[in-house]
């Protein structure tokens, strides 16, 4: 309680240095020139409709892959953190009863939700070039499918040696995209590897379809390790 | 095809790919792993080592570009030279320290290899959030590797780090989005070019968060509580990976985007100068191994900043890049050693590292490492810190370099006490040490810090292979290390004298006949070493870069050269002291006051470079009046190293408990280095207006110093301490010499010095004659020897004669050319302190012969026999010295004159007396006479006193000896002790009061950080900002 | 006047929405916490979507099938929380009967 | 003035997670806290991309490639605000696991608790 004090001043001082802040802000009424680059070459040089996705994977994708990478390691940590999973007996004293089955109104929930869940994963991820979404939001979503599918059967072992090779499998495929964009395009994750297709088409922005697959593949996994293994 | 394969964009291509196999190659079997992740970071490594051999060889920097588009659209990187040393220093370590970790789970594998890419990321990105995506890249791989140590110590403490970085790193999130809502940019080098148009509160407040994020990672002062609880409970190859890694790539961070904080450059210098001497002066109380590191590796990163922001603007980037590199590559290697070390010893507490002691390769090692963190030659941080230095005095910001100075002092002093206090076991250890082989990887970082010393001593101009020859003769004599010892000795002593005629075959002048004195006097002292069978790990080696420097530093023509060999002596000087258990805490000191020294001739050269712009030593017969604050400085630096009254409390503990042959090495040969360096120093003294009475305060501080070590030595019951004042008396004369600045005063100097080495040899090793036959060291237990060992008695006796200034012996004709020269300069009170001291110097003079000789035998010296053949020979040797320098004078004197005249023809001092009439005055029968008459009266006083009865020379002369050592010791109070006793105890204090701000709770911590970042806010010109902000 | 109207059921929403917030903090225990916060937020979410259709006369459907979701998932997650709630026997709030009189609910509030 | 009322909104969200750390002595707490500040930013972030009467980046019916320029909000910040979001996302598993283990270790979840080491 000693320290009430100060940190009260403490955050009035920063309120005060955000205060300038939000009285000093203006909001713009014209893009700036690389955004304004960015809105004009997006469609016209990567062929994606969606600029947004048109950045995050191919102007940016180093970016992306960075990101891509932060979860992996997540993934890989959290698993370190919480080693020895035969000791989750000793976690908590209630273990016995929070084991129990879930219960009927959760499980059929889950029946009718997990395949919706799963499909709308699908739409979002390979809509991402043309509509808002994309591979992480997707990714997302499969995640809280999986998520409800344990919590309505507590009991069920992931195949986490499938998730682990699958998860690999499409950070590795999503670099060789990138490397095949420095020989075959631009440079290092080029999406323009594939040909651009039809503006607006669901085939079509080169490898970011792809990419947002790969994405999505990899997100959905790597969340679900890591709720795997807070379960545990 | 080649070149892109070996484009750098690979490294990363490597990284990201190499750690997403990792999971695939887990299913193939733990060897697959290992074979992967050890080629990934060797390919790593090799890309790198390919583009900085490249770029040091003049190619321009390499771009890397991303996403098929140019730099302001697409991410691009970077590497230039500064980028690729980081990039190579950071891969090289993680590549050796890859055995620590192979046989952990495969996750910790992949984040091992992920963090070093993600360094790297840091160090080459050229955009802004790509650097905050790999800044939180190597954050969360370093939370995963923490998790490898989990008791409850290091839960909590990761947790506090978590929390600290994860407020750190939302500033950077922040400030990065304020930056780009001002700019509508991203790109640093777009950033840096409209560096004016950030401006106004959210584009100040934006710089203000991010670098508030990047000092933070950094872990400042008093923000880092959270960092240091890290260090502390980390695995030490973790904390290794952060003291080495993460801190380069955030350094790194700051290092680029230092031209956006223009305006805060003195701010960051002065947090960065807080930080670099409270954590060093903190790591002072420390007990625990790893959080002292952590508090060096803060101080370390605190040294890169503020030299950072300190070398800061145009035309600077050569010296940056060599300072900059210089000093990381130093911390990188070396800390990073240290702390696999203390992963390899085990021992979390220091009291408990003596478990090291008898293993002399493991002792090699961590001696290696301790010298190069406290920035000693011959490694990268030795050259980067006199950089630094030089550059910092041209600017003519002193401050800074005080700063620096104090800083590097306090941690060097908590590394060697430490190091000391290892080096010696004690009963209970050598418990839970392993095998050498896991020494491997910290012989690779040692091996990696010489090589690295190599290439920055040749970038700093220290191009002359013989100046390494000290160093390469003790390397060679390492080899032969399970030799037996006196084989060891021999092979040794003739590498010396092999490689000292080389070094010494083409000097002229004084240079030479220092070079020559020193050479020779060395070698034939060192001859009595071999009296000792027992193998002393190390000694010889230590020996030969001793000996071998002492020649080489008269041949030094830059101030780098002679501050490089003067720093060879000192820390193999003590080296050879620490060999002795029982010397520990005087190795120390006499450490930290020739470190202190060290710095005061630092400073000198220095402000000596700024004032002439030349680094060559020959600026001090070139420099002008405004030189004395040079002069003040360097001869501050030497008095120290001379043992000076007021600063002398280091020599006799150093003196009196090394061991005995290098007791007399010591006392004999290293303390003429300091007398050569004055009598450098002193030709800035001769040219500058205020020379002449800063001069007359030398010869008074001289002869103050002979007289109070005079008194001193009286008192002192054990034999070796009072050899050990006897030196300081005796160098007081020689200091007050050379204060005369004449020509004659220059003679008497070197007269002196040749008659004090040859003297105090003989009388050192009589000294461990006696104690080897005796055991004992204390006057109260000895008498009688003289029948019992007739040779050693006679050579003493000699000796005593020779150093007393009784006639016919050398010593006679040194007082005497003294006190002309002091009569013709008009210095008639350090005249008559020379008479007076001499008298003093007889009584304690007269004590050690009777006592120990004469008189009835102690029960210690019953079963004493003569004295060890290596001992006499090498007595023999000197006794012969001393009676060629007595008899033909001319001998030594006439290449003297020769060697000092051209120095003085150019200068006014030397008033008109030629060298015929020194020999005139010196030689003719009334200076005989007077010479006999003056002995006579003090013998006659001597009897008289005897008779009366105050001196009762049957009943072992004891009463005498107290009577006038009360009246000496009430005449020399232990003021120096006392006062830097004192010294030292408010330092401790200091650094007691400090620690307490380290509460151990995280939210006092994450408080800290928030007012850190206020702090930054208000100081980086914020203040203003609100003020004129908001009317 | 669509707009009005839609305006007026994104309004109605977002009060809802604001007492399933007020409830979170001003409810005793967990299960009244959860109730409020379940309830008024399912109500306020399905208010603010159909206000929004009558915005964006063109979403409907799919901000049909968004209420059908909201209506699915809301009920199931609060009732597995109460469930885990129960299980690990977290206390309820239940004030005194005598208590229940006299002292307004609000002066024990669980913060 | 509507980006500037969610930039506001952005910064108060971030002050209350600021307290939060300071104030709060339970781990859990704390995190929360922690990832209150970065969604504070997150609604930040958007808040800096818009352009006044601006509408989404994407090129569709209701925009047309030519008048992009002119009508859509700056895609830097949302493209942006995606990467973040992960990184928080993942900071924060990171903090929940480690708040595991230090209940493990002393049974509490007080930050008070947790001062093994200090000085």
């Amino acid at each position: 309680m000693m320290q009430r004090l100060p940190s009260a001043i403490a955050v009035l001082l920063l309120a005060l240095i955000f205060a300038t802040i939000a009285i000093g802000h203006a909001e713009q009424t014209v893009l700036r020139p690389l955004a304004e680059s960015y809105v004009r070459l997006v469609p016209h040089e990567l062929g994606a409709p969606n600029v947004i996705t048109g950045i995050l994977l191919t102007y940016r994708a180093f970016d992306t892959l960075g990101e891509v990478a932060v979860l992996f390691m997540v993934a890989a940590g959290v698993g370190l953190v919480l080693k020895e999973p035969g000791k989750a007996g000793a976690r908590s004293a209630s273990d016995s009863e929070a084991a129990q089955p879930a219960s009927e109104i959760v499980r059929t929930a889950a029946q009718i939700l997990v395949p919706l869940i799963a499909i709308f994963a699908a739409y979002i991820i390979m809509n991402g070039h043309i509509s808002a979404g994309g591979g992480f939001q997707g990714g997302a979503v499969i995640a809280s499918a999986v998520l409800l599918m344990l919590l309505a059967d507590p009991s069920h072992k992931l195949n986490s040696v499938f998730l682990s090779v699958t998860e690999s499998l499409a950070g590795v495929l999503f670099v060789l995209v990138g490397i095949a964009g420095l020989i075959f395009a631009g440079g290092f994750l080029d999406n323009r590897v594939l040909p651009l297709g039809q503006f607006g088409a669901f085939f079509s922005a080169g490898a970011i379809p792809l990419l947002s697959v790969l994405l999505g593949v990899k997100v959905g996994c790597e969340l679900s390790v890591i709720l795997d293994r807070f379960r545990a | 095809m080649v070149d892109a394969l070996l484009h750098p964009l690979n490294i990363f291509i490597i990284g990201l790919g190499g750690a997403f196999l990792i999971p695939l190659l887990y299913r193939l079997g733990r060897a697959a792993i290992a074979a992967g992740v050890v080629l990934a970071l060797a390919a790593m490594t090799l890309l790198s080592g390919v583009a900085l051999w490249r770029l040091s060889h003049g190619a321009a920097p390499i771009e890397i570009l991303t996403g098929g588009a140019r730099p302001p659209l697409a991410i691009n990187l970077r590497l230039g030279l500064p980028e690729a040393i980081f990039a190579f220093g950071v891969n090289l370590f993680a590549l050796l320290g890859v055995p620590y970790i192979l046989r952990e789970k495969y996750g910790t594998i992949l984040l091992y290899l992920l963090i070093v890419m993600g360094i790297q990321g840091m160090v080459m990105t050229r955009d802004l959030f790509n650097l905050f995506v790999f800044l939180e890249i190597v954050s969360i791989a370093t939370y995963g590797l923490l998790s490898l140590r989990d008791t409850p110590a290091a839960l909590s403490a990761t947790f506090k780090y978590l929390t600290a970085t994860v407020l750190a790193s939302s500033f950077f999130l922040l400030g990065t989005m304020l930056i780009y809502a001002v700019t509508g940019l991203l790109n640093i080098d777009d950033l840096i070019a409209s560096r004016a148009s950030i401006a106004g509160p959210i584009g100040f407040a934006g710089l203000i968060f991010v670098l508030a994020c990047l000092l933070l990672e950094l872990k400042p002062f008093p923000a880092n509580g959270w960092g240091l609880d890290v260090y502390e409970t980390a695995r030490s190859d973790v904390a290794a990976m952060i003291s080495g890694g993460v801190s380069a790539g955030v350094f790194f961070a700051l290092l680029k985007l230092l031209p956006l904080f223009e305006s805060q450059l003195t701010l960051i210098a002065t947090l960065g100068a807080i930080t670099f001497v409270c954590s060093n002066l903190i790591g002072l109380r420390q007990t625990r191994t790893q959080r002292l590191l952590g508090y060096s590796s803060i101080g370390q990163m605190a040294l890169l900043t503020l030299a950072a922001s300190l070398l800061h603007g145009p035309g600077a980037e050569r010296m940056t890049l060599l300072v900059i590199g210089g000093l990381f590559v130093n911390h990188l290697f070396a800390k990073v050693g240290l702390f696999w070390l203390a992963g390899h010893v085990g021992e979390a507490r220091l009291r408990d590292w003596p478990a090291l002691a008898g293993r002399p390769g493991a002792i090699a090692v961590f001696g290696i490492l301790i010298a190069a963190i406290s920035g000693l030659p011959p490694f990268p941080g030795f050259f980067a810190k006199w950089q630094l230095v030089m550059t910092l005095a041209s600017d003519g910001r002193l401050a800074w370099i005080a700063v620096i100075l104090v800083g590097s002092l306090l941690e060097a002093a908590y590394m060697f006490r430490w190091f000391g206090r290892s080096v010696h076991g004690t009963a209970e250890a050598q418990t839970s040490a392993k095998g050498p082989v896991g020494l491997l990887p910290i012989w690779g970082m040692a091996i990696l810090l010489v090589a690295g010393g190599c290439i920055s001593g040749s970038l700093a101009g220290l191009a002359s292979p013989w100046i390494v020859a000290p160093l390469a003769a003790g390397a060679a004599l390492c080899l032969l290390w399970n030799l037996p010892a006196r084989i060891q000795g021999i092979i040794a002593l003739a590498i010396v004298l092999v490689g000292g005629l080389w070094l010494v075959r083409d000097l002229s002048g004084l240079n030479r006949l220092f070079a020559v004195i020193l050479l020779a006097g060395g070698l034939v002292v060192s001859i009595g070493c071999l009296y000792r069978a027992d193998p002393r790990p190390g000694f010889y080696p230590l020996l030969a870069v001793m000996l071998l420097s002492l020649p080489a530093l008269p041949r030094t023509t830059t101030n780098l050269e002679f501050f490089f060999v003067w720093e060879l002596i000192t820390l193999s000087s003590y080296f050879l002291i620490l060999l002795r258990r029982e010397a520990r805490p005087y190795a120390l000191r006499y450490l930290l006051f020739s470190l202190v020294a060290a710095f005061f001739l630092l400073a000198g050269f220095a402000m000596m470079q700024a004032l002439t712009g030349i680094s060559s030593l020959a600026a001090f017969r070139a420099a002008g009046p405004d030189a004395a604050p040079v002069f003040i400085l360097l001869a501050i630096g030497f008095l120290i190293k001379a043992g000076a009254v007021g600063v002398h409390v280091w020599l006799p503990g150093a003196y009196a408990e090394a061991d005995d042959d290098v007791s007399a090495l010591l006392s004999a040969v290293i303390s003429k280095a300091a007398i050569f360096g004055l009598l450098v120093g002193t030709y800035v003294a001769i040219r500058s207006e205020l020379g002449l009475d800063l001069a007359r305060l030398l010869g008074w501080i001289g002869m103050l110093t002979t007289l109070v070590a005079a008194m001193l030595a009286v008192r002192q019951d054990d034999i070796k301490r009072m050899l050990a004042y006897s030196s300081m008396s005796q160098l007081g004369y020689i200091v007050a010499a050379i204060a005369l600045m004449s020509h004659l005063g220059w003679v008497t100097a070197l007269y002196l010095v040749a008659n004090h080495l040859m003297v105090k040899g003989i009388l050192f090793l009589a000294a461990a004659v006696i104690i080897l036959r005796t055991g004992t060291r204390m006057l109260s237990g000895l008498g009688g020897l003289a029948r019992p060992m007739p040779l050693t008695f006679a050579a003493a006796a000699i000796a005593i004669v020779a150093m007393s200034g009784l006639p016919p012996l050398a010593g006679f004709g040194g007082k005497w050319l003294l006190l002309s020269a002091m009569i013709e300069k008009g210095w008639y009170g350090p005249a008559l302190m020379t008479l007076l001291a001499t008298f003093v110097g007889l009584i304690y003079m007269a004590r050690f012969m009777q006592t120990i000789f004469f008189g009835a035998r102690g029960a210690a010296t019953a079963t004493a026999g003569e004295a060890p053949i290596a001992i006499l020979v090498s007595q023999y040797l000197l006794i012969a010295g001393i009676l060629i320098m007595s008899f033909f004078p001319i001998l030594l004197i006439e290449p003297v004159s020769k060697a000092i005249d051209p120095q003085f023809a150019s200068t006014l001092v030397w008033q008109g007396m030629s060298l015929e009439l020194i020999y005139a005055t010196w030689n003719p029968v009334p200076t005989m006479t007077f010479a006999v008459a003056v002995s006579i009266l003090l013998l006659g006083l001597f009897l008289l006193m005897q008779r009366s009865g105050h001196v009762g020379m049957g009943a072992r002369g004891t009463s005498f000896y107290e009577f006038s050592g009360s009246i000496f010791a009430a005449l020399t109070p232990p003021l120096a002790i006392r006062f830097w006793g004192d010294v030292s105890a408010a330092t401790a204090s200091a650094a007691e009061r400090a620690r307490k701000l380290y509460t151990g709770n995280g939210q006092t911590y994450n408080l800290y950080v928030l007012y850190y970042v206020l702090v930054l806010y208000a100081f980086g010109g914020g203040v203003r900002l609100i003020w004129t902000g908001i009317p | 006047m669509s707009e009005v109207a839609g305006s007026i059921l994104v309004l109605i929403g977002a009060f809802f929405h604001f007492s399933a917030g007020l409830g979170m903090l001003r409810m005793p225990d967990a299960f009244t916490r959860m109730q409020a916060g379940t309830k008024a937020s399912t109500l306020g979410n399905a208010l603010i979507l159909i206000g929004i259709a009558f915005y964006h006369p063109g979403w409907s459907l799919k901000l049909l099938i968004l209420i059908y979701f909201v209506f699915m998932t809301n009920p199931v997650s609060s009732h597995a929380l109460a469930r885990a709630a129960r299980a690990i026997r977290i206390p309820m709030a239940g004030p005194p009967p005598q208590a229940l009189a006299s002292a307004p609910a609000a002066a024990r509030d669980g913060a | 003035m509507t980006s500037t009322v969610v930039l506001s909104t952005g910064l108060v969200v971030m002050l209350i997670g600021l307290w939060g750390v300071l104030a709060h002595r339970n781990i859990l707490r704390i995190i929360i806290s922690l990832s209150l500040i970065g969604t504070g930013t997150h609604i930040l972030i958007v808040a800096i991309g818009y352009v006044r009467n601006g509408t989404a980046p994407i090129i569709d019916r209701a925009l047309t490639v030519a008048e992009a320029p002119a009508r859509a909000v700056d895609p830097v910040p949302s493209a942006l605000v995606v990467t973040a979001i992960v990184i928080g996302l993942a900071v924060t598993a990171i903090l929940l696991a480690y708040a595991i283990r230090l209940y493990e270790s002393k049974k509490t979840l007080s930050i008070d608790a947790f001062r093994d080491s200090k000085w």
